[in-house]
Parts: structure tokens; sequence; C-alpha cells
């Protein structure tokens, strides 16, 4: 069982090492010099700990809304909505995050509870309709997505500020930051959302893979018309799954507000965490150290890309092109399982030549 | 003036590009390819359709006069459909001869279609974004029609041909789906693929071709939106319109006259978002709601009228040769 | 650094010999945009063009004297701040209020490199300065401009986001428009992004459809949809009385219409907001050993920091040029105070 | 000798397994040829390279003296070959008439000429007596329609070589005399039918010759007159086996089942089970024989709570479990063997092992403390899998890589190892060769003699006549007759499953 889950960890790699080929390719024919890309993408997310703490920064969000759409993903769901979800989250953690003066043991635990139940609710409505009404779960999160992008505009206007254009600092009780951490990484806007995003990804795991609930999700996920035979429910698995999907997504935006900013400003568009986090959870291959792994490669693309243009005067579209590739190439796994083949069977074929060759020289 | 020549004209322009889009998408997921990336095929669509239209005005003014500028938008228009059907056979490939997963594919789609654009653009250009082109689709009377009583101010009266091509592509694009050969295998090949095969068709081919054309009708709808709205180029040119394509795939239970309503229906909302705040009895009304009420609509009529749509049996599953 | 040079503008491509030497006391400026982008024909654009003439008038090269980085969402913009300051920059720019957090932050970090924030109003710090606009000022000259020009005697406001600052140009513009002919009627709108060219562009539809004949904007991408609308008005009938009033540069470009050979236009004026100005001139001060840390320049109309475009010489009329002059020398007197907030906008009204 | 087939030493493999070796097949032209083989021996897949749906590995084909390569079926389709798959391949949202002419249809301009083509599915069904409603919707009419729609795909396309893929499997008595009516004049016509089926008293009925293969090896070829079933079966799985199931003389108690008038829907709302009242006793078998349509699939599915019960009681040891969830009616001792073990049964995706608690996951010793326990289930499965000799490398393989016959052992290991107090078997064999028949039919007689209620819903008569204590006909929703398998014959079981009252012995109903 280890060997055959071992095996499909080769293949994301070879993706990876597909797109940054295409990635150098495209840079040496626009006339880039694509060491210096490169050297200048590492740079951008390792040159020094500060920078590997703003790696590390970013990519806690991803490795959470990865496992918001991973969640779904396994019972069958695809939850496009983790945007609007990761904004209700990231609202209602600088919600309670400055309306509450309380000790931090309490203030950070319901600050971040308080974002992951906003995600929740944000999840539950798709989720119930769905289980409900049998609309289709894309649908509503698409339209979600605007209700939350509108919504928390306006209650960050009105409700939050005076006609603001961003909401207080949360107290310190509510932040994630720590000046042990900061300061271990030069300042760097590194936070302790990092460990709860791990521990979330372990609670993931161990849901999934080792309750009774996550057998449940999975088998809806697979067959619904046996799960229902099976005696499960499916309506609440279903609304289940959404929620917790939600809650994860919540968290992310919790990540956001608690952590990275400590504020929440009016968004114009969305912030692309939740869109990423579908490739994230496939790049994962929908496991909780998957997707960790791919929030990493995101977290490292992303913060090096910012670097490329000042360093190597490469535009910093070419890392979006070149994630875009490593994604497709992922999800087209198969055409790396048969260009292994066919480098295998050249291989033989090889082989077979030389020892035709030698045998006819042993001659 | 009345409401509805207010409302409608605006709807439709808001919807024109939808409709071209979720045609796609509803040839795409009929023979059961998802497509997410109706998004990104939007994007490139716009991307080529200003970028011809800047570098061919000046040429067809120069050489062919009005005349010369009526023609560019169209030009751009085709060159930017043919384009992204190019750029879609990426997601056919991947998803068809490489089975990949198609969501996550039209997620990498959408990544990929910015990306290119806009690192495309700074090659050209120098710059992150387009001037405004010189020679846009432009609104017209449509002759005759417009001189209809009541009908003709409100639907042919400074209206775009565009318009009416998506409303006759829609009716186009069911009667292939329905009526001709070609579309009764698109279908079964969305439906049951193995039964398909066993039938001599080729499921792969039909799944290119339908994808294809899915970049097709969004290119048409991404250089339509660009050309009508935005008419230049830049990161934020197309900013969600592909998703609420493909939302009105859904909402028009996959069938294109379906899609056409969903699509008439999200532009009726949104504009009546956006008119009501300059509409009395609406003023005062808190911004906020009348901004998500489209989607508000979208989510009640779904649940209230449309209820449960059956999606294409296969959507979403890669056809493997054979296999059971 | 990227590609083809574009006409004429100093680029810095290393194509172009340069026959001078930099100059010796020149100091190394670098810019971080918000997520408009360097090229947002906006304030970025703006004020990378300022650093640009600086680099031309001290013969400084590209890349290595002066440059920009670009963010591409709000968590870019500390680590963006970092880099520049990591890589020896002597005068760092934050461009955009969105920047305020990270550059007061990074700038109590590296107390010996100086940081200006474009936009703003930053904390005190010795080694931070802070340049804002009277936007409201030359809102308020478009504003009287406008009422001078409209016929039906109702101009419309289309804004990006609803926020205090794009609250300034809403304020600043009625209340010029109010203090010509208190009749007039203001219709305002928010399309809720500076992107949707199409939510732009159904606003002004709605707009002009009601009567309303000149629309101010401060939506960005979105106002490019007011553009599109007004230019196919125009297109359809040339004879049409439809304006558009540009914001941050002089968008003159963008109201290009050509029907039958015949050019029109219908950028009436642009309230333009000089950030390369600004930019330019603080590079300037801390070349000098001047260097405003801690204070909050506001440049306006006394300093050209704003101003409006006359580039439509057949549309903005001497005599409306005259009086809008009028009313900006009242202004730069201190005659008037101009409201920037609504409040202060309620009690303007009271008191015409 | 001409033969119009010839396939000779085929070979194909799948990873991992040989499904095909040393195959050899001759059709002559004008014959019914039947093909025989335990589930899983590799008889589909030896059509399926007939049909050019899979290439072989080695070997030769020959059609009408020619060799041949069948890349696709569309070669298969030019060469005259047609072939009925074991699953329907029917788009179910299509009408009758466009599943007929995928592929190969008549135009009219650019359209589908739909009026022509239903008038040419009309005429061919004439000809050959398939009754069919060329306009209905595939999805809305029985499995007996759908396989004679599969016939007239390749009526259609002009086939003179027809494989039909264990065709008998899903029809009911009724419709089983009629295809084999119409494979008869279908041969007649210069036809030559190769017929795939486990039921060896319909090869002596319809077939000339048989081959036989068994785990993928070519056994032989014999004339059917000169050979017995028996002689099949221990050709097809090597050793002797019984057909009559021994059992003793049922010992009936207590009434475990008590389902009075009761009514149920079906998904399109009509009313199936009209008003039902049906008892199963401890220690007795009762069969519902019944043609397909009759309301099985809603009483069974109303019984395990699935569907609605819209009135009416349903009785578990005396205590209503009427519109109980399936969840609670499982815990009160309910076992089903479900009758479509893919959409149903298992969970693909799942491993056995997974697949043997699917509704037990939850329950101590497989969780303790919301955790599962994987090692207590994986050794549960072992046990089962070893009791009920499902063939499967272990417990961790995937459901789906299991053949037909094997998956159906684990379910049903897995039902009645809940030792329910009422097991419902719901064609407990379809599709399984003799071999699963025979150890299936001891499981049930065996769980019986433990003093379980078993009812037992099957098409095929043979099956309820064997092994029921008890056979309750159903039709139109209503039992109409309840009688005793001594005591009846085919003959009037098939009149009272027309509908026509009982005269002879018994209750008057
Ligand atoms: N094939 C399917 N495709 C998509 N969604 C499905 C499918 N089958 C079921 N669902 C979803 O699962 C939900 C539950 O199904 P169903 O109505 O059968 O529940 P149930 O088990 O009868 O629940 P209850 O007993 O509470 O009524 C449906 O409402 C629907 O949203
Ligand atoms: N596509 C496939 N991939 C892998 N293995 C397969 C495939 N198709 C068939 N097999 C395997 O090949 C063997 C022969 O299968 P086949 O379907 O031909 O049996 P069969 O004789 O038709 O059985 P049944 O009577 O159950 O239909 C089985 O072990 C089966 O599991
Ligand atoms: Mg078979
Ligand atoms: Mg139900």
């Amino acid at each position: 069982m280890i060997l055959q889950k071992l095996k499909g960890t080769w293949i994301p790699l070879v993706a990876i090492g597909f797109g940054l080929l295409a990635g150098a390719i495209i840079m040496l024919l626009f006339g880039y010099n694509p060491i210096q890309g490169y050297i200048a993408l590492w740079n951008g997310a390792f040159e020094n700990p500060y920078f590997t703490g703003e790696t590390i920064r970013l990519m806690t969000p991803y490795i959470l809304s990865g496992l918001a759409v991973a969640f779904a993903f396994r019972s069958g769901l695809l939850n496009i909505g983790v945007e609007g979800q990761v904004f209700v989250g990231w609202l209602a953690a600088v919600w309670v995050g400055t309306a509450f003066s309380l000790p931090a043991f309490i203030h950070l635990p319901l600050a971040i509870l308080a974002a992951a139940v906003a995600g929740g609710l944000w999840g539950f409505v798709p989720g119930y309709l769905k289980a409900k009404y049998q609309v289709h779960e894309v649908i509503i999160t698409i339209m979600m997505n605007y209700i939350a992008l509108y919504s928390t505009n306006a209650i960050i206007r009105n409700v939050l500020t005076d006609q603001g254009e961003r909401t207080d600092y949360i107290a310190e009780s509510a932040s994630l930051k720590s000046a042990w951490l900061t300061e271990l990484m030069e300042f760097s806007n590194i936070h302790f959302g990092i460990i709860l995003a791990i521990f979330s990804a372990l609670f993931y795991w161990y849901f999934i893979e080792k309750t009774k609930y996550g057998f449940e999700l999975k088998a809806v996920g697979f067959n619904r018309d046996a799960s229902k035979y099976a005696g499960m429910s499916v309506k609440r698995s279903i609304i289940m799954s959404m929620v917790i999907s939600g809650g994860f997504a919540g968290l992310a935006g919790a990540m956001e507000g608690l952590g990275t900013f400590g504020y929440m400003s009016l968004q114009n568009s969305f912030t692309n965490i939740g869109f990423d986090g579908i490739a994230i959870a496939l790049l994962g291959g929908n496991t909780a150290i998957g997707v960790i792994l791919a929030s990493g490669l995101f977290g490292v693309l992303k913060n090096g890309a910012l670097n490329m243009p000042t360093s190597a005067g490469v535009p910093h579209e070419l890392v979006d092109i070149i994630t875009a590739l490593i994604i497709f190439f992922v999800a087209a796994s198969y055409m790396i399982i048969l260009f292994r083949e066919q480098i295998i069977s050249m291989y033989h074929k090889l082989k077979h030549k030389l020892s035709n060759i030698s045998s006819k020289e042993g001659k | 003036m009345s409401v509805l020549q207010e409302i409608i004209p605006s709807a439709f322009l808001f919807a024109a590009p939808l409709i071209f889009t979720a045609l796609g998408g509803v040839l795409s997921e009929r023979s059961g390819i998802i497509n997410i990336g109706l998004e990104g095929l939007m994007v490139m669509g716009a991307f080529v359709g200003i970028v011809v239209n800047l570098e061919l005005a000046p040429f067809m003014m120069e050489n062919f006069g009005s005349t010369g500028k009526l023609l560019t938008p169209w030009i751009s228009i085709l060159v930017a459909a043919i384009v992204s059907a190019l750029f879609a056979s990426l997601h056919a490939i991947a998803t068809v001869t490489f089975r990949a997963d198609q969501v996550v594919t039209g997620v990498a789609i959408n990544f990929l279609a910015l990306g290119v654009g806009l690192f495309l653009i700074k090659q050209i250009y120098g710059k992150g974004q387009t001037d405004m082109v010189d020679a846009p689709l432009n609104s017209t009377d449509i002759p005759l029609l417009s001189d209809i009583p009541f009908i003709g101010p409100i639907f042919f009266e400074g209206t775009y041909y565009t318009n009416w091509l998506a409303v006759i592509l829609a009716f186009v694009v069911w009667y292939v789906i329905f009526k001709t050969p070609f579309g009764l295998r698109l279908r079964s090949v969305g439906e049951h693929p193995i039964a398909a095969d066993t039938v001599g068709i080729n499921v792969n081919k039909m799944r290119y071709i339908a994808v294809m054309l899915s970049g097709f009708f969004g290119g048409i709808g991404g250089s339509v939106f660009a050309l009508t709205f935005a008419q230049n180029f830049s990161h934020g040119t197309i900013s969600g319109q592909g998703f609420i394509a493909l939302a009105a795939v859904v909402f028009g239970k996959w069938h294109p006259l379906g899609a056409l309503g969903a699509a008439i229906f999200f532009g009726v909302a949104q504009s009546l978002s956006v008119i009501g705040s300059g509409i009395p009895l609406l003023e005062n009304i808190p911004s906020v709601y009348l901004q998500i009420a489209p989607y508000v609509l979208t989510i009640l009529a779904l649940v209230g009228l449309v209820g449960r749509a059956e999606s294409p049996k296969a959507l979403g599953t890669p056809f493997i040769k054979g296999s059971r | 650094a990227c590609g083809t040079s574009d006409e004429g503008n100093a680029d810095g491509d290393s194509g172009e010999e340069k026959n001078c030497e930099p100059s010796d006391d020149a100091i190394n400026v670098a810019m971080v945009t918000d997520v408009g982008g360097v090229d947002d024909k906006s304030f970025n654009q703006s004020a990378w063009e300022g650093l640009q003439a600086y680099g031309e008038e001290y013969c400084l090269e590209e890349d290595e004297h002066y440059d920009y980085a670009q963010s591409t969402q709000d968590a870019d913009y500390e680590p963006n701040l970092n880099r520049l300051t990591g890589q020896d920059y002597e005068l760092v720019y934050g461009i955009g209020y969105k920047l305020t957090e990270a550059i007061e932050k990074v700038a109590g970090q590296n107390p010996d490199t100086n940081y200006a924030l474009v936009d703003e109003v930053a904390s005190e710090m010795d080694n931070l300065t802070s340049i804002t606009f009277k936007e409201h000022q030359g809102s308020f000259l478009v504003g009287v401009a406008a009422a001078l020009k409209t016929e039906s005697n109702q101009v419309g406001f289309v804004g990006g986001v609803d926020s205090p600052l794009i609250n300034k140009f809403e304020v600043g513009f009625e209340a010029g428009v109010k203090s010509i002919d208190p009749s007039i009627e203001v219709d305002v709108r928010y399309a809720e992004s500076f992107d949707d060219a199409g939510k732009g562009r159904q606003i002004a539809n709605s707009m002009y459809n009601s009567g309303v004949d000149i629309i101010y904007h401060a939506a960005g991408g979105a106002g490019n949809g007011v553009f599109s609308e007004a230019k196919d008005i125009k297109t359809n009938d040339p004879e049409s009385y439809v304006w558009v009033i540009g914001v941050d540069r002089d968008q003159y470009d963008e109201g290009t219409v050509t029907v039958d050979g015949t050019d029109y236009n219908v950028t009436f004026t642009s309230m333009v907001k000089r950030v390369d100005i600004a930019v330019q001139d603080v590079a300037e001060r801390m070349m000098e050993g001047d260097f405003p840390g801690g204070e909050n320049i506001e440049y306006g109309l006394s300093d050209e920091g704003v101003s409006v475009a006359d580039t439509n010489e057949e549309a903005y009329t001497e005599e409306i040029a005259t009086a809008v002059s009028e009313w900006e020398q009242k202004i730069i007197d201190g005659e008037l105070d101009i409201p920037s907030t609504h409040d202060e906008l309620e009690e303007f009204l009271n008191n015409l | 000798m001409d033969y119009v087939i010839e396939m000779l030493d085929i070979r194909k493999e799948f990873p991992g397994i040989v499904a095909n070796n040393n195959i050899n097949l001759q059709v002559k032209k004008g014959e019914i040829h039947a093909l025989l083989g335990e589930n899983g021996a590799g008889k589909s897949t030896l059509m399926n390279v007939l049909f050019g749906i899979y290439q072989p590995e080695r070997g030769q084909i020959r059609v009408q003296g020619q060799d041949v390569n069948i890349t696709s079926p569309n070669i298969a389709n030019d060469l005259g070959i047609g072939m009925v798959h074991q699953h329907f391949m029917l788009v179910d949202t299509f009408t009758v008439t466009e599943n007929i002419v995928l592929g190969s249809e008549p135009k009219k301009g650019l359209k589908v000429d739909i009026a022509e083509a239903e008038k040419e599915v009309q005429r061919i069904s004439d000809q050959y007596g398939l009754k069919v409603d060329p306009k209905a919707l595939v999805r809305d009419i029985s499995v007996g329609m759908q396989q004679r729609v599969e016939i007239l795909k390749m009526l259609y396309r002009k086939a003179d070589i027809l494989i039909l893929d264990e065709p008998t499997a899903v029809l009911t008595p009724q419709e089983i005399d009629e295809l084999i009516s119409i494979m008869k004049s279908l041969v007649e016509e210069g036809k030559s039918i190769i017929l795939i089926t486990h039921k060896l008293n319909e090869i002596m009925a319809v077939a000339d010759r048989c081959t036989v293969i068994r785990r993928g090896e070519g056994i032989g070829t014999v004339n059917v007159n000169e050979t017995s079933t028996n002689e099949l079966a221990s050709m097809m799985v090597g050793r002797e086996v019984s057909f009559k199931t021994e059992k003793q003389p049922a010992a009936p108690k207590d009434v475990v089942l008590d389902i009075k008038n009761l009514v149920a829907k079906d998904n399109r709302d009509v009313d199936m089970v009209r008003g039902l009242d049906l008892q199963v006793k401890q220690g007795e078998i009762v069969g519902i024989a019944g043609v397909d349509g009759n309301g099985q699939s809603e009483l069974v599915e109303a019984i395990t709570g699935l569907r609605p019960s819209e009135d009416g009681e349903i009785l578990l040891n005396n205590q209503s479990i009427t519109n109980m969830k399936p969840r609670k009616i499982y815990e009160h001792g309910v076992a089903h063997i479900p009758q479509d073990r893919h959409k149903y049964g298992l969970v693909l995706d799942y491993s056995i092992g997974e697949n043997m608690v699917l509704q037990t996951y939850y329950q101590p010793p497989f969780t303790t403390y919301g955790r599962l326990n994987f090692n207590e289930i994986y050794n549960y499965a072992e046990r089962i899998i070893e009791e009920y000799d499902v063939r499967t490398p272990n417990s961790l393989t995937m459901a789906r890589s299991l053949s037909g016959g094997n998956q159906q052992k684990a379910i049903i290991g897995r039902e009645v190892d809940r030792s329910p107090d009422l097991l419902i078997a719901a064609q407990p064999t379809r599709g399984l060769d003799v071999g699963a028949i025979e150890f299936i039919h001891k499981k049930l007689i065996e769980e019986r003699d433990k003093g379980r209620a078993v009812l037992l819903v099957s098409f095929e008569l043979d099956e309820v006549m064997n092994l029921s204590d008890r056979i309750a006909v159903i039709y139109e929703g209503k039992i109409v007759a309840n009688v005793e398998p001594d005591e009846t014959d085919d003959q009037e079981l098939g009149l009272l499953m027309a509908g026509s009252q009982r005269q002879k012995v018994g209750e008057p109903q």
C-alpha cells in the first residue's frame, strides 16, 4: 500500500520539471536569461530569512484553501465558492478581533472560530440547496462569491467603519503574529497561522482517512446510490462536506485577517486564494500532505515571481504561465506516464540493440 | 422613456458576450467535457480581439476608409475566435487525450490565458495594458425593424449586430445539437461515450471539436465584450464574465436556448441593479442590495423555478476505450 | 527592461546610447506599485513617469539607479518594499493608500532608508514622508466646468469603489457643480469595481439615457466603459451632446472618435493629478539634503499637483477656462475651502 | 467447410491477467453458436476482440474466409458484425429511433430525417417481430424492449453476424421465449448468431454448436445435439455440478415480515405498489414471481426504506418499520442483496474490505470513538472472502477490479453475515455462472435453515421454483396468488404473472 502511494508522487515532480523547462524555453524565446530568471525566482523566495518567512506566510492561506477544495472534492462536490468563504471568514475574524477586548487565550480562538463558522455558513447555503433542492453547487457557489464580495464591502463600509476604506487593526490579543517569529524571520509577516494550517491538514487527514465520517463522505463522493442503500444520509453528508469545506476556507480568511494584515480593507475583486486552492488541491492529489507541499510550491512561485522583474527583468506574468503549465502537466499525468513508458521502451530497445551489437561483435 | 426601453437594451448588451460564451460551454459540456476555463477563453478572445483591432485598424482605415473601420472589429472577432479555438485545444489535449481532470485543467486555462495575454502585451507594447481601440463595435438602428412601433425602439434601436448574432447563434446551436447528425452524436458522446464508440463514433474527435468550438464561441464572447465595453485589454478587462457564463450554462440546463434565457436573465438582473439606483422607487435601498440582487435572484430562480438540472451523464469522465 | 520601447518615452532601454554621465549627487530611487500596476494609466503610471523623468534629468540607468516593483496582490506590498530596500535604494515610494500599513512598518524597521507614501497620510517618522493631493480641489474645478457646460442641467459621477479616497472626487465635483447652479442634478453611482468596464458602461448608459450629458468618472478600468458608451453615442450621432471628464491623467486620447472621416472627442476635460511632479519633487528635495521626513506634503492647485486639462480646446472653451481659473484663484488664495467628505459637503452646500 | 467467422489462437492480456489464451472459435453460416464459460472466463473479452473494441496480442481473425484486422467497431460494422453488449449500450435520454440510427443517420438536408428513420425502424421491427415503440425514450421502456432495440440496432446496420452477450440474463421467461423465436427467425434469414449465456437449457434449446472456455483457455467445441447439460457444465467448470439444489422441507415459524396494504410510487410518481399484502415467516423462502415492472423494485425499496411508503404498513417482528431510515431498518435486522450491484451494492472505488462494512462501519468493533479500526475491518473482510469464496488477491483490492460473479459473492457474504432476521435477495444470481449460482442457492437455503426469513425476488422462474417454499405472484403492484412450488408449474405461473385468475388449486383471490 505504501508503495502504491509513493508511486504517485513522482508525477507532480516531473510536472514541475516540465513546467520550469517550458518557462525556461519561453524566457529564451523572448530574449531573457532563464538562469538569471530562475535564480531571481529562487532568491525571491529564499534569499534571506525575511523572504523565507514571507514565502511561508504566503503558503499559509493556500494550505487552508487547498484543504477546503480537497475536502469537498472528496465527497464529490466542486466548491468554487472558496473565494467567497475566504471573504466572510476574513471579515468575521476581523470583526471579532476588533470588537472585543479579551484575554488572548480567549480572543484569538474566538476570532478563529468566528472565521470558521462564517466560512462554514457560507458553505452551508450551497450544501443545503444541493441536498434539499438538488441545485448544482457550482452555480450557487459562483453566485455566493459575488454576494460575499459585495456584502463584506458593505459591512466594512457601513458597519465596521464609518464609510472607511478599511477596518481598524485587530486587538493584539486576537493577532496571530508573534514578536518571536517575526524576529526570527527578520521582520517578515510569518505568523502562527502556519501552525494552525498544519494542524488543519492533520485534522483533514485524520477526518478523511480515519473516521467514520470520512468513510461516509468518501462513499457519498464515489457512489451516492450505494451510500444511500447502505443507510448513510446522503443529504447530511453533502451539507456537512460543504460546511467543513467552507470552514477551512473561512480559516484561510482568518489567516489574512488575523495574521498577514490584521485588518480587512474594501476589496475590488477576488483574492484568487480560492481559485488557486482548486489547483493546489489537485496538485496535492487531494491529500493532506500533498496540499501542504503544493501550497509550498505556490508560495515559492508567487513570492519568487515578485523578484523576477527587479532582479532579472523578466515580467512576473511568466510565473503565472509556468504555474498554469505545471497544473496542466499534473492534471494530464497520463501524458507523463505515457512519456515514461516511451522512455522505458526506448531504453529497452537501445539495450536490445546494444546487446545485439555486442553479441555480433562477440562472434 | 419607458423603463423597458432603458433596461432591455442595456441588459441585452451585457448579455450578448455571455450568450456566446455560454453557447460554447453548452457545446463542450454536451460532449462530456466540463469547461471551467470559459473565463480564460474569454480572456484570450479579449486579448486577441483588441490586439488585432489595434494593429489592423490603421491599415484598414487607410485602405478602405470607413468601410475598413466597420470591418475591423468583425475581423478582430473572427481572429479572436480562431485563436481561442486553438487555445482551447489545449484543454482538449489535456482532458481528452491525456485524461486530465477537467475542472483542474479549466482552472489552468484561466491562469494561462491571463498570463499569456499580459506577458505578450508587455512584449508587444512594452506596458501592461493597451490603448483604447479606434474601431470598436458600435450600436446602430437596424433598418426596417427599428421602425416597428413599441418593439422597434426597445429591441432594434441603438442595438448591436453582435446582440442579434448571439441570439441567432443560440438558435443555430440549438438546431445543430438537436436536429443534425452531428448534434445527435455530440450528445451521445456526452451521455454514453462507450455506446457511441460501439456504433463507430469517434468519441475523442467529437470532444475535440466540441471543446474547440467552445473556444471559438468563448473567443467571440471575450472579444465582443472587450470591443464593446472596455475597448482595451488589461488584467481586469474580463473580470468574472466567464464564470457568469458558466453559471448560465448550468442555469440553462445545458440547453442552448436555456443558456440564452439565463444569460438574458443575468443581463436584466444586472441592469436592474445598475439602473435601480437611478429609479426613484429604488433609490433609497442601500446599494449593496442592488449589487447582490442579480446573484440572489439567480439562486432563488434556481431553487424556485428551475430545480434540478440534469447534466450530461458522462460529464467529467474521460473516455477510455474499452473500459467498463 | 521589457521589450520594445514606446514612442519616444524615456523607457531607459539599454538600446539607446547615452552621451552623459550619471550625476554624482543623484540618489537611487525606486517605487512599489499597488495592484493596478505600473501601466494603469493612472497614478502608478504617473509616478513611474515621474521617476523616469528624474532619471532622464540626471542621466541615470533604469534598474540600476531607479526601478519599480509591481504588486499583484495586497500582500505583496511589504515584501516588495523590503526587496527594494535590500537592493540599496535610498528612497522608496509606496504608490497608493493601500501601501500605508506596509510602508509604515518597513520604514520603522529600516531607519537608514527614506520612504515616501503617495495618496495617504502616514504616521510621523523621520524617514517617511507622505504625499497627498487635493483631488477635491481639482474635482471642484471640473465640477465648475461641467456645470457651465451642461445643457440638460444633469451631470453624473461614476466612482470605482465607494471609499473615502473616491469620495473626495465625488464631493469636490458636486461642490463645484452646485457652486455654479444648485439646481443642477448630480447623479452619483459606484461601479463597486475598478475593473468592470461592463458595469461602467451600463451605468453610463443609464445616466445618459436619463438625460445626463456630462459624466465625471473616477473608476479606473471601469471608467473605460463610460468612454465606450459616450463614444458609441457620438458615433451614431455626431451631433449628440455627451461628454466625459477623465481622471488622474489627461484622458483626451481615450475620447477620440472618428465618424465619416471627421474627428470628434468626447473628453471634455480631465482632472489631472500630477503624481509625477510630486515624485520628482520629493526625490530632488532629498538630493538637496532636504528630505521632508515626517511631513505630509499636500500637492494642490497652487503647486500644480492637481490641475484641469484643457486639451480639448473646442469643448473646453475660453469662457469656461476663464471661469475655472477664477475659481482656481479663489481656492489658491484660500478664499474658498473645498469639502472632501460627505459631511463637509453638506455644510458647504448649506452655506451656498 | 465455410465459416463466416474464424478466430484462431487468440490471446488477449489485461494488466496482470490473461483474459484469452489459445482460443479458437469457428462459426458457420446460419448457425446459432453458443459461447459458454464461467464468470470471468473471457467470453465478453473474446467478443470485444471480434467487434474491434480490443486488439488481441496474438491470433488471427477471418471473416467470410478473408483475413481481417478489426481495429474498431466501425470496421466490424462494415464486415457485417453486430454486437449486443452485456451491459446495454443505449443512451437513456434518446428515443428508441435515435439510439438505433446513431452513427448512421438518414439525412434530409442538414437534418437527421427522424420521420424516415422511424419508418425504417418500424419496418425492420415488423419484419422480425420485434415489438418496439420507435418514439419512446429509452429510459422509459422495459429492459426487454431495450434488448430488442439493441437487436434492431444491429439489423438496421445490416449485420449478418450477430453477437449477443448474455441477452437473457435480464429477461422475463416470456421475453426469453420471444427472444428465442426472434433468434430462430434471424438464422432462417441466413444470419449467424454467437450467443453467450450461462443458461444451459437455453443453449440446448436454440444453439447448434457450443464453444466452451474456462479461465481464458479454449476447451473445445461440441455439437449441441450430441451433448447434455451435464457434459456442458462439467466442461465449463472442470468438475461435476448438480442443478437441483437439495433442500429439506421448510419449517416456518413466527411471522417476521408482515406487509399490509402497501402503496408506493416510482420515480415518476406513478403508483407501482398498489395495496400489497405479504407475509414471510421464519425459516421459509418466499419467492416473488412476476414480470419485471410490476412493482418488485418498489416493493423491495419500500421495505428497506429507500423509497417512501405512501400508505399501508410494514411490520418486522411485529414492530412497524414503515418509512424508517434505511440504517434504522438494517439495525432492526433486515439485510438486502440489491438487484443492481454496481449502482447500489458496492462503492467500486472502495476496497473490498471497505465494502464489506458499508452498512456497519460505524459500529464497534469497526469504529471506536469515531475512529475506524482498519485492522478489524480487514480481518473481518478476509474472513468473508474466505467463507464466501470471493476470488480476489486480498481485501485491499478495489471492488471495481473484481469480476461480476465475485462482486456478487462479496455482497452476499456481507449481507448474510449480518445474521439478519429478514434477508431480501433481489435477483441474487443475475448474470452468474452455474458454479456461482449453485453456491448462492446453497447459502440462501442455509440461511433459511438457520431460521431466517428469506424474501427472494427473481425474474427467473427456475430459480423461484427451485428455491422457494412458497411463491407469491405479483401483478400490477399486488400479490395476486400464493402458491406452493410443487403444486404448480411454469405454465400456470406464467399465466398468473400475466394477470389471469387462478382456477386450479389454492385459495381464490
Ligand atoms: N445522481 C445524483 N446527482 C447529483 N446529486 C444527487 C444525485 N443523487 C442524489 N443527489 C443529491 O443527494 C440528495 C439526497 O438524495 P435523496 O433525495 O435520495 O435523499 P434521501 O436519502 O431520500 O434523504 P431523506 O431520507 O432525508 O429524504 C439529493 O437531494 C441530491 O441533491
Ligand atoms: N477492461 C478490462 N481491464 C482489466 N481486466 C479486464 C477487463 N475486461 C475484462 N477483464 C478481466 O478479464 C477476465 C475476463 O473477463 P470477461 O468480461 O471477458 O469475462 P466473461 O466471461 O464475459 O464473464 P461474465 O460471465 O461475468 O460476463 C476477467 O478476469 C476480467 O476481470
Ligand atoms: Mg461477460
Ligand atoms: Mg428521500
